[in-house]
């Protein structure tokens, strides 16, 4: 056993422990269970908060590692630890189920006692995703958190939920079984599922006893890991499941599956595809990118003519994400602290974004755009925080989502300039859909008079929406307290991927030759050069 | 002398001749008669090899063979009875409720 | 040579089946008391099971070697045994409500046990058949047990007609083998020459055409569906968890033995693997009845396990210990597999009611609400069937992946990939059924289906079976990983 | 005690409006008008002291320090090389910006007291007021182009909100809406010139990063650099931010909010943004000869296309607006030929004469009960006399008579393009024309507007319209604007009149250097005299012609109309620049994303292949199903397939079933 | 020729014929007969190869137990003609084809494959009850003991499948 306690066990076993407290409750008293499954996860955000505080800043390598044997052969082991980049998102994990219990307060009516075990036994499983350190724990956690949130689609969900359900299951397991070959294929080849020794093993020479895989076997795991996690980003054009499992999921359901769940890919890459096959990872670079960058631009667009308000809001998270898997893939040490960044930054706005729609719908049960227009009449409190959200939503500074979306494009410029001119682009598209849809929910007449006597948000979503909107602020103003934790994570990974050339700030001196020339052929094509064409 | 192989074709003959008539026959009883049939084509390959290898265990497998058969044949012919009742028929093909 | 008292030993269990088989039939004209047969026949499986221990203490060849106590039978004794157990708990209440004869039943399960068990054990090939055929008979006519029912008998015709006709081939391969090997000992057959001879090839085939038939492997699978759907449902229990596993037993015993069965037979069983996956999901993704949509299901998962059967022959030569995780994939699948197939089978039997009248999915619309526990059951059966975490089904795909990684059949691997997903639809289509839809109104109105506590001993215990395997297979997993896990 | 205690604590000046504004936006709501009233102004008020304090204290601490005060006061960004600091900087551009941001933002504060006195949401108003300045010092006050980019969106931001501060009108929210999103394509291309300018220098810090820019050597012209690019990168934000062609659309739409926003964000501050930048960024510029003839072009030909426009406009506000982008097009005229200082000089006047002309409107809308066309107003100069005067002044300054500021900003402006040294001499010659022309259409139609609004008949229904003279805290910012109209301009008095001196540029030269000042001292007093003599001919025979057609011979105008018609549509309908991008741009763009990318590829496409397999593996498994016949002989038959096949396999299979450890299968 | 030739060749030809009239043979009574007529056939076979005592047992066992049960059955559910339907599509043509390929495969094999143990014929002294005896009695004792539990199955399963309903 390593030092650091038990605190991650934890972490992911006390959603358990509260699960099964509220399975052995009576099902009647809604109100009860409901306080207890609140306690039980601010117990669980207080305790993540704990963490900070065990990862120091600058501080490469895991930390409050958790190491016992598990099964004997193969050799899988309970392995657990956390590190700059796991940090931050188990925190996001554990402060969204709270915020999802409180706005599933009123909305859930029947089954109460179930959407909470449900709701606990997901973030057990987004939890342990985050914090495994052996494959195949986290492969084990991976699937495990499947089920809670197909059960939160397919039973508290909408009218479609059931397909919604079924397809969300569907897709990740076509990707999740091909990653859990891939895994086995790579303990065949290291003889271990334990993170860090496949990575240690990866990185040594051949000579040095270390193992180097033949370039078209590092493509075939490097695709089985980068399917599974691209299919859960959702990664162009392996989003569909998104918008429907969106639109059918009750609101908690919704912020979890865009706060956490879509992480959970981002994540891997970050953890898995990057480390452990970084010539394949560089290989696919080019592709993953232009995937990327078509669902910046193609979720945007396709957001933008949507007529159903969470659906646009599912769109969206398909462009958002996209900018973070362009900062992964762009190798560049900013575009990593901006991916990590936003995938926090998009798990805040975006779950802020599903709430509101969640609070829009329990008032007219319908997501319709057209069937809303002027509501910022009867209820100016949630325009107000509507209006905030979808700004954070669409990058103002000062305000979560620039931060990533300005670092992943900036990051990314340094390295592949064309890239990065074409993700911006997607910076103009959000704009478009988010004022476009605000303005035709909220602005104008009243067109029903259904809309007129709604009620403006209660206490209770006030206070949800106050504590996002403040984290929102928070993390766009001070956010180096976040970066500074993840940055040598992130380096780290960077580094394995692809040792970065230390910074060179062009002189001018480099530059004479060129100003000597004329503005002829030979000119143009060093000025190219210098603006990054590669 | 009879080579062994003239025997051993002669029972892949009738074991073809067998699942010939399994698939042919409609009647369930003549059907369950081409699986005994078959039975016999095996035993015939069975007391052939015995005799070509000099070994006597050939033969006591087509004892067992033949006690098999028996058993199965008192089985087979209570399920015929019982679907004979059952259904009026005894067309193998009339009987297909349980399908796709 | 007479029988020596260690060769009793090695097949104790099998006798022990067969003697309270024989103990029932006698007793059944003076015993009026239906529960004295359940009992009975639950002291037999369990001592017939409790026999296998001091079976496997006594390892080695019996009877000159058509037997052998090792590990393996041993598993395989244990397993069917429990099965036994398991369906005799079950089957009391579904005789009780159908009013069909206990004492012959249970002699016959317990007839069937022991040929599984002389299965499982057999090194010799006629042994293996008679154990076959034991089970086989006793089989057909469990399965027209129901005898007023049309389905059951047309099962029974059915069964008894292909069976039979697939056992032709199996003993006509078993001709084939003895004329070209001279023997018809596992054992024996290890000389060089063997390697190149045509016509023990072609025994061999044939005999995997039978066991392919009996272990509804594609294109043998076609029987399977309708004889399932036909049996009495704890028949269908048995069915599918023990006949199937004996005969996979006998099946991986002559493939790991023979070395020139293990050698030349990989293409065969990728093929058999390939075609059974497919037309066992998709087959069940357009079923509607349950009992044949676990039926097809069930062929899908001999699919799975075929996988490791070409990993397991596209292994070197005689590399027994480098194939050990592909034999322990067999094993542990067949358990987890038999585990949970016994218990969806209780939970169908049981809910079907009298005449299994309630057999249609829609019958299963809203059944968390009306029966939570039953419907959470049912839901870890299809969940470790699906294979996902923490159920036993899991690690015994993820084994079998394994194996199939081990000996490079990635392309299986990803074939079976693209199975699970497949398989996934139709197992959640059951879920979603018994947690999404709403109870028609009738379901609703009537009382809920009653449980007794037997039956709910089998669910707890295939429930709690394959959660504990699935959280703590190290056990099961060390026991079958030995190297020595065939006896030699 | 800190020396500069105000420059240490410079964040003050943006905070307060900042508090200002979440005071009210937050508890605003149960507030009476009053303490509205007191939080607005007294927080922009308190800020333009406390800027006042601030460049009181810079004065003195440039001289005894001869560099720009900056200071650091948290790091807001980190991550690698890149950090982006809550930096605040102060030099000799900033301290004419902040003062007209924070002077004129709060005279237009007090104006908006009663303006807005009688309107709903009035707390929201001022919160949003209050936040433009907090977003519009932080614009000025920068000390790198990250944090500079913050006020930069949050300018566009605010701007958003109080075009649309009528919600419940939909041209009002479209407005605002298409503010914000052609302000964002114009931020693409500034995001993407940081992003330049950080790949070659490793800085967006203003002075690390030009001090590593001043020794480059300059692009040589036509040649696209990497300062040339980046250049013009930062230009395109600026074109979004300052309506230059071809963003200019949302300018005119913006009016579609309360006057005072047009005044303060739409006519003196926000859209001088981008001039700002240019300004702030000249270093880059100068490097860059291509990019600079692009500003000057593209200000030149924005200034008179724009003029065009507004010609024939009947809206007051429309006029006003147009106007606007055409003084901004001057602004970058004077950039692009690199008088910066002229550029930054007549960013003031035009902030002083156009939030005048602006808030004079707004009187006279509120004096019409708000009615804007001015085909319904004339003959109102007697009613509405002090605003009358006040806006003749106006006029009269950016007409460019002397001596009324717009005068000598203009004639600045112009002597520079007629030396422009970019491109040649009759580039410098055609800038020039261009931008004469463009001074007789202004004079043209101000006077027009003038005429129009006060003078000839009386065009409105007097039962209905109760005209009467604003209440004093809306006249006394419109005096004192009046004031700073005429004044304002002495500062750069040319160097032609008897001890004319262009102390303004002096002031900059510790910003822009001594070449620019010497360029423009260095001009034949000859020369400049002349070209300010045909500037106030020209501003005269524009006037005298308004006058002739609107008051003279008003039916002339109406003939004018019909034998021009054509042209006059076109101009009426602004070129229908509208009408192009919504048929080229946003509607094949809202089609193909419907149509298209959702329709046919998403749904049709992706979802239905999706499906499409699944349908396909249900409709195998029906096939599957039917190999299930029922028959017993099918299934015999079967069995006999599946032998051959194994025999198939295991006999004639080409791999011969032997295994070959290793391989992939 | 030799004359153990002769008599194999005839007897194989009776086999057959037997087999063939089995199939095409439309009353289940004649088909029966003819299955009698191959097993006789087959005896004499045995006889042949000398397996006298199997040769036995194949009439007494087969010919005299067997097929009086199947006859038994046939005259018992009064089963007439065959009917002839075709209703399925695998078992005609196809099938046909399928079988023939089958055992010609088969055929084919043996005939090639067992030339090696072609006439190592081995007669008289092995060939004797006894050693059959000593065999399932001492190597076989435990089939030959399951078989015993085996036929308890068939008796238990007729009874069990064949009983009227008590009702």
């Amino acid at each position: 056993m390593l030092p650091g306690g038990h605190l991650l066990s934890v972490l992911i076993f006390f959603p358990a422990v509260g699960a099964l407290a509220l399975l052995l409750l009576r099902g009647d008293d809604h109100k009860f269970i409901r306080i207890i499954a609140l306690i039980v996860s601010l117990a669980e955000f207080l305790f993540s908060l704990l963490m900070i505080r065990a990862v120091p800043v600058g501080a490469t390598g895991y930390h409050l590692e958790e190491y016992a044997k598990w099964i004997d052969q193969p050799p899988i082991h309970y392995h657990l630890g956390v590190d700059g980049i796991s940090l931050f998102l188990v925190i996001l994990t554990t402060f969204l189920t709270p915020i999802s219990i409180l706005a599933s307060w009123q909305s859930i009516e029947h089954r109460v006692k179930e959407f909470f075990v449900m709701l606990l036994m997901l973030e057990l499983g987004v939890v342990g995703v985050f914090l495994s350190l052996d494959l195949f724990l986290f492969f084990l956690f991976w699937e495990v958190m499947l089920i809670p949130m197909a059960f939160l689609i397919g039973i508290w969900g909408h009218e479609r939920r059931v397909y919604a359900a079924v397809k969300f299951v569907l897709y990740t397991m076509a990707g999740s079984i091909l990653m859990l070959v891939g895994i086995i294929w790579l303990y065949n080849a290291t003889g271990t599922f334990d993170l860090p020794t496949v990575e240690a093993l990866l990185h040594t020479p051949l000579s040095q006893g270390g193992l180097e895989l033949a370039p078209r076997t590092e493509m075939l795991l490097f695709l089985a890991f980068f399917l599974a996690f691209a299919i859960k980003v959702p990664l162009f054009p392996l989003h569909t499941w998104l918008p429907d499992a969106h639109v059918e999921a009750p609101t908690a359901g919704s912020v979890m599956l865009a706060g956490v769940l879509l992480k959970m890919g981002t994540y891997g890459m970050i953890r898995f595809c990057l480390p452990l096959f970084p010539e394949a990872s560089r290989r696919a670079a080019g592709w993953v990118a232009v995937l990327a960058i078509i669902g910046i631009i193609y979720g945007a667009l396709v957001a933008m003519v949507q007529p159903n308000l969470k659906k646009l809001v599912a769109y969206s998270s398909v462009s958002h994400l996209g900018f973070v898997v362009l900062g992964i893939f762009a190798f560049h040490n900013i575009s990593m602290q901006g991916a990590v960044y936003q995938m926090l930054a998009h798990g805040i706005s975006t779950g802020a974004l599903f709430l509101l729609v969640g609070m829009l719908h329990d008032r007219r049960h319908t997501f319709e755009i057209s069937e809303y227009g002027g509501l910022a009449t009867p209820m100016p409190k949630l325009a107000a925080f509507f209006l905030f959200v979808a700004l954070s939503s669409l990058g103002l500074p000062m305000l979560n989502g620039f931060v990533g979306e300005y670092l992943v494009l900036l990051g990314t410029y340094q390295r592949h300039w064309g890239w990065a001119s074409w993700a911006a682009l997607g910076v103009i598209l959000s704009a478009c859909y988010l004022l476009w849809s605000y303005q035709r929910v909220f602005f104008g007449e009243i067109t029903r008079e259904k809309n007129r006597t709604l009620p403006d948000v209660s206490a209770r979503e006030k206070w949800i929406l106050a504590t996002m909107a403040i984290v929102t602020l928070w993390m766009g103003v001070g956010s180096t307290f976040i970066t500074a934790r993840t940055a040598a994570a992130a380096q780290s990974v960077i580094d394995e991927v692809e040792p970065q050339r230390p910074y060179e700030a062009a002189t001018p001196d480099s530059a004479t030759p060129q100003a000597k020339l004329d503005s002829s052929g030979a000119a143009k094509a060093i000025s190219s050069e210098r603006l990054g064409i590669r | 002398m009879v080579p062994t192989n003239y025997y051993v074709i002669l029972s892949a003959i009738l074991f073809g001749l067998g699942v010939l008539a399994f698939i042919f026959k409609r009647n369930i009883i003549t059907i369950f008669m081409s699986i005994e049939l078959m039975l016999n084509a095996v035993n015939l390959a069975f007391v052939a090899f015995s005799q070509a290898l000099g070994k006597l265990d050939g033969q006591v497998f087509v004892l067992f063979v033949i006690v098999v058969a028996a058993a199965e044949a008192a089985v087979g012919l209570g399920i015929i009875i019982l679907i004979a009742r059952s259904r009026q028929t005894l067309n193998v093909e009339r009987v297909d409720l349980l399908k796709l | 040579m007479l029988p020596r008292a260690i060769d009793i030993y090695r097949v104790l269990p099998e006798l022990v089946w067969c003697g309270f088989g024989v103990l029932v039939v006698l007793m059944q004209p003076f015993v009026r008391n239906r529960h004295f047969f359940t009992f009975l026949a639950l002291i037999g499986t369990l001592a017939g099971t409790a026999a296998s221990v001091s079976a496997a203490m006594r390892a080695g060849p019996g009877f000159d070697g058509l037997v052998q106590s090792d590990s393996f039978s041993f598993f395989f004794r244990l397993l069917v045994g429990t099965v036994a157990f398991l369906v005799v708990l079950a089957a009391g209440p579904y005789l009780e409500r159908e009013r069909l004869p206990f004492a012959e039943f249970y002699a016959l399960l317990l007839f069937a046990t022991a040929g599984m068990g002389v299965l499982a054990s057999a090194q010799e090939l006629l042994t293996a058949f008679i154990g076959l055929e034991m089970s086989s008979i006793s089989s057909y006519i469990l399965a027209g047990y129901r005898r007023d029912s049309l389905k059951s008998t047309e099962s029974a015709m059915k069964y008894f007609l292909l069976g039979s006709f697939a056992t032709a081939f199996f003993l006509y391969g078993i001709a084939l083998v003895y004329g070209s090997s001279g023997t018809t000992m596992l054992t024996k057959m290890g000389s060089e020459e063997l390697f190149h001879s045509k016509l023990f090839e072609l025994g061999l085939a044939l005999i995997l055409v039978g066991l392919g038939f009996k272990v509804a492997a594609a294109p043998f699978q076609v029987w399977t569906p309708d004889v399932y759907e036909g049996a009495p449902t704890p028949v269908t229990a048995l069915f599918s968890a023990g006949p199937k596993a004996a005969a996979f037993a006998l099946l991986l015993r002559i493939f790991a033995t023979v070395p020139a069965a293990t050698h030349f037979w990989f293409w065969a069983f990728w093929g058999l693997a390939a075609l059974t996956m497919f037309a066992g999901n998709l087959g069940a993704l357009v079923q509607t009845n349950v009992k044949r949509l676990l039926a097809y299901s069930s062929i899908a998962h001999a699919g799975y396990i075929l996988v490791a059967f070409a990993a397991v022959t596209s292994m070197a030569r005689d590399g027994s210990a480098e194939a050990a995780p592909a034999y322990a994939a067999v094993l542990f699948y067949l358990l987890s597999y038999a585990l949970v197939k016994l218990g969806a089978f209780t939970i169908v039997s049981q809910l079907g009611g009298t005449g299994e009248k309630n057999l249609s999915l829609d019958d299963y619309a809203g059944l968390s609400e009306r029966q939570p526990f039953v419907a959470a059951a049912l839901s870890v059966y299809l969940l470790s069937l699906l294979g996902l975490p923490v159920t036993a089904g899991f690690f015994g795909k993820f084994y079998i992946f394994k194996a199939a990684v081990n000996s490079h059949l990635l392309w299986l691997a990803v074939l079976m990939a693209v199975n699970s997903v497949i398989g996934a639809y139709y197992y959640l289509r059951v879920i979603v059924m018994m947690y999404m839809r709403e109870s028609s109104a009738e379901a609703k109105s009537a009382a809920p289906v009653g449980f007794p506590l037997t039956v709910n001993f089998v669910l707890a215990f295939t429930v709690v079976g394959t959660l504990y395997f699935g959280l703590f297979p190290n056990r099961v997993l060390n026991f079958i990983l030995q190297p020595a896990l065939f006896g030699r | 005690m800190p020396k500069y205690l105000m420059l240490e604590y410079l964040w003050i000046v943006p905070l307060l409006p900042l508090l200002g504004s979440a005071a009210n936006g937050i508890f605003g709501a149960k507030w009476p008008n009053r303490i509205v009233d007191w939080v607005a102004i007294g927080s922009t008020g308190l800020s333009f002291l406390a800027a006042l304090e601030a460049v009181r204290e810079f004065f003195d601490y440039f001289t005894e320090n001869h560099h720009p005060f900056q200071k650091a006061f948290f790091t807001w960004i980190a991550a690698g090389n890149f950090r982006a600091g809550f930096d605040l900087q102060m030099d000799q551009l900033t301290v004419v910006m902040v003062l007209v941001v924070t002077g004129v933002g709060w005279l237009i504060h007090i104006y908006a007291t009663g303006y807005m006195a009688h309107e709903g949401g009035y707390r929201r108003f001022f919160s949003y007021l209050n936040l433009f300045m907090f977003f519009m010092l932080i614009l000025v006050l920068a000390a790198n182009y990250v944090l500079l980019f913050v006020g930069w969106e949050g300018v566009g931001l605010s701007s958003y909100l109080l075009i649309g501060f009528y919600f419940l009108k939909k041209s009002a929210s479209d407005a605002g809406k298409k503010a914000f999103i052609v302000n964002r394509i114009g931020d693409f291309g500034f995001m993407l010139g940081m992003f330049l300018l950080f790949k070659t220098f490793g800085t967006l810090d203003f002075v690390a990063l030009f001090a590593k820019a001043d020794p480059w050597p300059a692009d040589a012209m036509g040649h696209l650099g990497t300062l040339t690019i980046a250049c013009l990168l930062l230009f395109t934000g600026a074109c979004g931010k300052s309506a230059q062609l071809p963003l200019y659309v949302w300018l005119p739409d913006a009016m579609e909010g309360p006057t005072p926003v047009s005044a303060l964000i739409h006519a003196a501050t926000m859209v001088t943004a981008g001039v700002y930048v240019v300004a702030r960024s000249h270093i880059l510029f100068t490097h860059a000869p291509t990019a600079m003839l692009v500003v000057a072009i593209v200000g030149c030909a924005t200034a008179f296309f724009a003029a065009t426009i507004g010609l024939v406009q009947r809206d007051i506000k429309k006029v006003l607006a147009y106007s606007t982008v055409s003084q901004l097009g001057y602004m970058f005229l004077a950039c692009g030929v690199g008088a910066f200082s002229a550029g930054i000089f007549h960013l003031m006047t035009h902030a002083f004469f156009k939030a005048l002309l602006f808030l004079a409107a707004g009187s006279v809308i509120h004096a019409m009960g708000g009615e804007q066309d001015m085909n319904h107003m004339g003959g109102l100069s007697k009613k509405i006399r002090r605003t009358y005067v006040t806006m003749l002044t106006a006029t009269l300054a950016i007409a460019g008579f002397p001596p009324f500021a717009g005068f000598f900003s203009k004639d600045a402006i112009l002597l520079s393009a007629f030396e422009n040294e970019y491109g040649g001499r009759t580039v410098g010659y055609a800038l020039y024309g261009f931008g004469l022309a463009t001074a007789l259409l202004t004079a043209f139609y101000m006077f027009r507007l003038m005429f129009l609004t006060f003078h000839g008949k009386q065009r409105y229904d007097e039962h209905h319209v109760h005209v009467h003279e604003s209440p004093d805290n809306m006249l006394a910012p419109l005096m004192i604007l009046a004031l700073l109209s005429i004044v304002g301009g002495w500062l750069a008095a040319p160097a032609f009149l008897p001890g004319g001196t262009d102390y303004f540029a002096k002031f900059l030269q510790p910003v822009y250097g001594g070449a620019e000042v010497a360029a423009a001292e260095a001009g034949a007093h000859s020369l400049e005299l002349w070209l300010a003599g045909v500037a106030v001919v020209t501003a005269f025979v524009g006037a005298m012609v308004a006058y002739w057609l609107y008051l003279k011979r008003p039916e002339k105008a109406d003939g004018l109309v019909k034998s021009l018609n054509p042209a006059y549509t076109t101009l009426l309908n602004k070129y229908y620049v509208d009408e192009l991008y919504a048929a080229v741009v946003v509607k094949p763009l809202l089609w193909i994303s419907t149509k298209v990318l959702w329709q046919a590829a998403d749904v049709a496409g992706i979802d239905g292949t999706v499906n499409g397999i699944g349908e396909g593996a249900t409709a195998i498994g029906d096939g599957v199903r039917h190999t299930q016949s029922g028959n017993t002989r099918s299934y015999a038959v079967w069995v006999v397939v599946g032998a051959i096949a194994i025999i198939a396999v295991i006999f004639f299979w080409p791999f011969g079933g032997k295994t070959v450890i290793g391989m992939v299968r | 020729m030799t004359a153990s030739l002769a008599v194999f060749f005839a007897l194989a030809a009776l086999a057959v014929i037997g087999a063939v009239s089995l199939i095409v043979q439309k009353h289940p009574i004649h088909s029966a007969l003819s299955l009698i007529v191959v097993m006789i056939a087959l005896a004499g076979l045995y006889l042949l190869l000398g397996a006298e005592f199997v040769a036995a047992v194949q009439i007494i066992v087969y010919g005299g137990a067997i097929m009086v049960l199947f006859v038994f059955v046939i005259m018992l559910l009064n089963a007439g003609v065959e009917e002839h339907t075709s209703i399925s599509k695998m078992a005609g043509a196809p099938g046909l084809l399928l079988v023939v390929a089958l055992a010609g495969f088969v055929a084919a094999t043996i005939a090639r494959s067992t030339e090696s143990v072609e006439t190592t014929l081995q007669t008289g002294e092995i060939a004797s009850t006894l050693g059959i005896s000593n065999m399932i009695f001492k190597d076989f004792v435990y089939p030959f003991e399951l078989t015993s539990f085996l036929i308890l199955v068939a008796v238990l399963g007729a009874t069990v499948l064949a009983q009227r309903e008590k009702s």
